[in-house]
């Protein structure tokens, strides 16, 4: 977690970005949170709401990861980590969890992206490199079968490369399949006729978000101000 | 907070409008949701289409349905009962629609439906009346037809306990259709014997996850379909 | 049961028939048995030979009947007859019984049969009447999906037609599905040329069965006599 | 008398040939049959195919398997593992074939090889590399690829507990692919913590039921995988 207060130039930090997406998840959601800044969003859902948390190996309604010691390792969630019940649980096969997912019967799930096009697709699997060994794993069957997704990302790479594109560049996990996106700059959804500027992070103006995105930004009338807690 | 349950059966069948398609779990009377199936007569929809494997027995539950003229369309498998119905003079009247489908076949349908498979293959009913229009293809030297997902509506399902978040269990054989349907129906409704509170159904042996149901109304005592036929009774 | 011994003269009782199929049910066989006299055959599996009992709606182990007073409305046959519980018996809903039955677990299924085919052709749902109400339940699903399909059913009907044809004339249930038919007349094995007369019941001879089949009969070599128990 | 009961892992596994294609149920370390999969490995079949999520972990299990280079072609989702093992290796050497399957059309294909279903359409992996070479076909306005059902001579499995009849019920996330390799495999073997006598299992809590199993051995303390790697052992 050494890298969560990275972003000492302006923009959210990754505990900031979790949070963000977690004011959207609603009361009663069913939800499924991918690998990474994903699984932070858990902890910041707004109290009253309650969330029932699904993984794709077979897990309805898991809590947090159990106390040191307390790890049963017959017990984890789809990244390989111990979780620990909620009242309500329940267990099921590998198939009739994936009918949760490819039937629609999940309500929201937030994956991480290498990049999302303008027209809402995903890469967020494979650089295409050919060297590359190819991994999946469930994130195909995600985007094609769960309600809304959401993708949770740095605005750009590293190097400071955009990962919002005109068109990905690298293979694809879906088509169309992205509503929104939270980065460490901006709250953008996929409109109609591309990128749909909502809210943006305090201190970051929107001449520097376009110029971080590698397509057309429209942005929205109501434009709004990320009001993420401090000290994330 | 997560909380399904409806008061009484009225409330959970309200909403149903004219036109619904509507599942009605249950293999002859083990697992036929009779309260709710009553208070659907009672609110009026028309026009339903129902899947169920059978036509319903006697003069209550869905037979009731039936004779009271509001199924325009049934889908099922054995359109016969253990005891006389008014479906056959209905249907030969040209009052009732029917889509008959293999057993398996239908319940593979539900199941896709449920599971987000539009269409697969099964050998079943291949060189019978029952595949003529389908699509045949072979695979591995064997011919099956292609059959499409069913979902509806509405779901109607008897189950044995339930909880707030729409975890179930059965009881014994009424398992049959309920699990499925309740994965293929956009709204799940489900009576049981008894609600529980939240946790006390272990996750190991929960048949149906709460995901998949809507709607969770407490039918303490549910009436024996046979027993209600030996008395004569019929719905209103 | 009281046209069980309708059959005065040559020729198996219906539970001799029952019995003479039941001679061919192996130990440990998983099997499914239609309703009417292939019910019956559960009472003659002999001695030693464990089976277990599936039946369409999802239980798999059920047992004989209840007694009088005992019946559970919600412990029922595909026939929607009262059974009871066998040790090691389990539930299932309805796709997974029928992916039983599909998947071809189920070793044997033995049905009860309007006509049969010399090419093994099965006719048992519906007559083709045009004021009948089809009705075809799981039969389809059997005879396409279990491993070995066997017949039960009176050589000819109550007024002497043939059963056993060259081509089925009413609606078929399945094509080519039928391995062996046990009548009140003969055991016939369905081959690769056609009909195969493998046992004649005592006091019949060949004849007499080719006279009530339509199609013509391949004696077998080693033709033999059922042995049923007498009394039956 | 019906008994599935094999006296050890050894026996359980002694007749697969080479060129078996061979389901191991588990989802990382959770359900992993890890002695069944350490018997193979003595036991010496070579060229085998195996359809897991994954492959493996550390130097045990099935990735010592993978190691062991008795394994000619990897069917799974995601061939990385949360530590280190020797099929990266393998897989560029060109040693070790793979098949990519997204995960819920590989438990949905190895459900359909039980089930009797010789294919289905999923929208999943549309438009994707996973999709080339797939046949494309729309129902009701949407994109489907058509899938083909997996099936295996032999499935690995770990289950909680299970009788002679070859009953089972699992151990919380354990379950994951257990249930559907067994229904998909010609002969399905099982390791249980405990083998019970008949009819101790509850009928409505089984999870797998006895159909679907052809052998089942009881391992009372099987290893923890994770244990294992974090003491750096390596199989055999």
């Amino acid at each position: 977690m050494s890298d969560d207060r990275k972003t000492a130039r302006p923009g959210l930090s990754r505990p900031q970005m979790a949070w963000r997406a977690a004011q959207d998840i609603f009361d009663g959601a069913y939800v499924n949170l991918g690998i990474g800044i994903p699984e932070m969003v858990a902890r910041f859902v707004p109290e009253g709401r309650e969330v029932i948390y699904h993984t794709e190996n077979g897990v309805l309604g898991f809590g947090p990861p159990p106390e040191p010691g307390q790890e049963d390792p017959e017990l984890i969630n789809a990244g390989k980590k111990p979780v620990t019940l909620r009242p309500g649980a329940a267990f099921v096969h590998h198939a009739d969890s994936f009918a949760m997912i490819r039937g629609g019967h999940i309500d929201i799930c937030i994956l991480g992206a290498m990049q999302v096009a303008a027209n809402g697709d995903l890469a967020n699997w494979s650089t295409g490199d050919p060297d590359a060994i190819p991994a999946v794993g469930g994130a195909m069957d995600l985007v094609a079968g769960v309600r809304r997704i959401f993708v949770i990302t740095s605005h750009t790479t590293r190097d400071g490369s955009p990962k919002l594109m005109e068109r990905c560049g690298y293979p694809l996990t879906g088509v169309g399949v992205v509503e929104r996106i939270y980065t460490d700059l901006a709250v953008v959804d996929v409109g109609d006729d591309g990128f749909v500027l909502r809210e943006i992070a305090p201190g970051v103006d929107v001449q520097t978000v376009q110029e971080r995105t590698a397509a057309p930004l429209h942005v929205a009338e109501d434009l709004r101000t990320i009001a993420a807690p401090d000290g994330l | 907070m997560i909380d399904k349950r409806v008061p009484d059966v009225a409330a959970a069948v309200a909403e149903i409008p004219d036109g619904a398609s509507v599942m009605i779990g249950g293999f002859g009377e083990s697992g036929s949701p009779i309260e709710l199936i009553h208070a659907l007569i009672d609110q009026g929809a028309r026009d339903l289409t129902v899947i169920n494997n059978n036509t319903g027995n006697g003069g209550v539950g869905l037979a009731a349905l039936i004779a009271a003229g509001r199924v325009r369309k049934m889908v099922c498998s054995f359109p016969r009962g253990t005891t006389e119905t008014r479906f056959p003079e209905l249907y030969r009247a040209g009052r009732i629609e029917l889509e008959i489908v293999p057993q398996g076949t239908l319940a593979e349908r539900i199941r896709a439906g449920g599971a987000g498979v539009p269409a697969f293959f099964t050998a079943t009913s291949v060189g019978t009346p029952v595949a003529e229009g389908k699509e045949h293809r072979e695979f591995d030297g064997r011919t099956y037809v292609m059959e499409r997902a069913l979902t509806a509506d509405y779901a109607l399902v008897k189950a044995q306990q339930g909880d707030r978040f729409g975890n179930l269990v059965y009881n014994k054989a009424a398992r049959n259709f309920g699990p499925i349907m309740c994965m293929a129906a956009r709204t799940a409704i489900v009576q049981v014997s008894a609600i529980v509170e939240a946790g006390e159904l272990d996750p190991e042996v929960i048949v149906t996850p709460g995901i998949f149901v809507q709607r969770v109304v407490e039918v303490s005592d549910p009436a024996i379909e046979s027993r209600l036929i030996a008395q004569g009774a019929t719905y209103p």
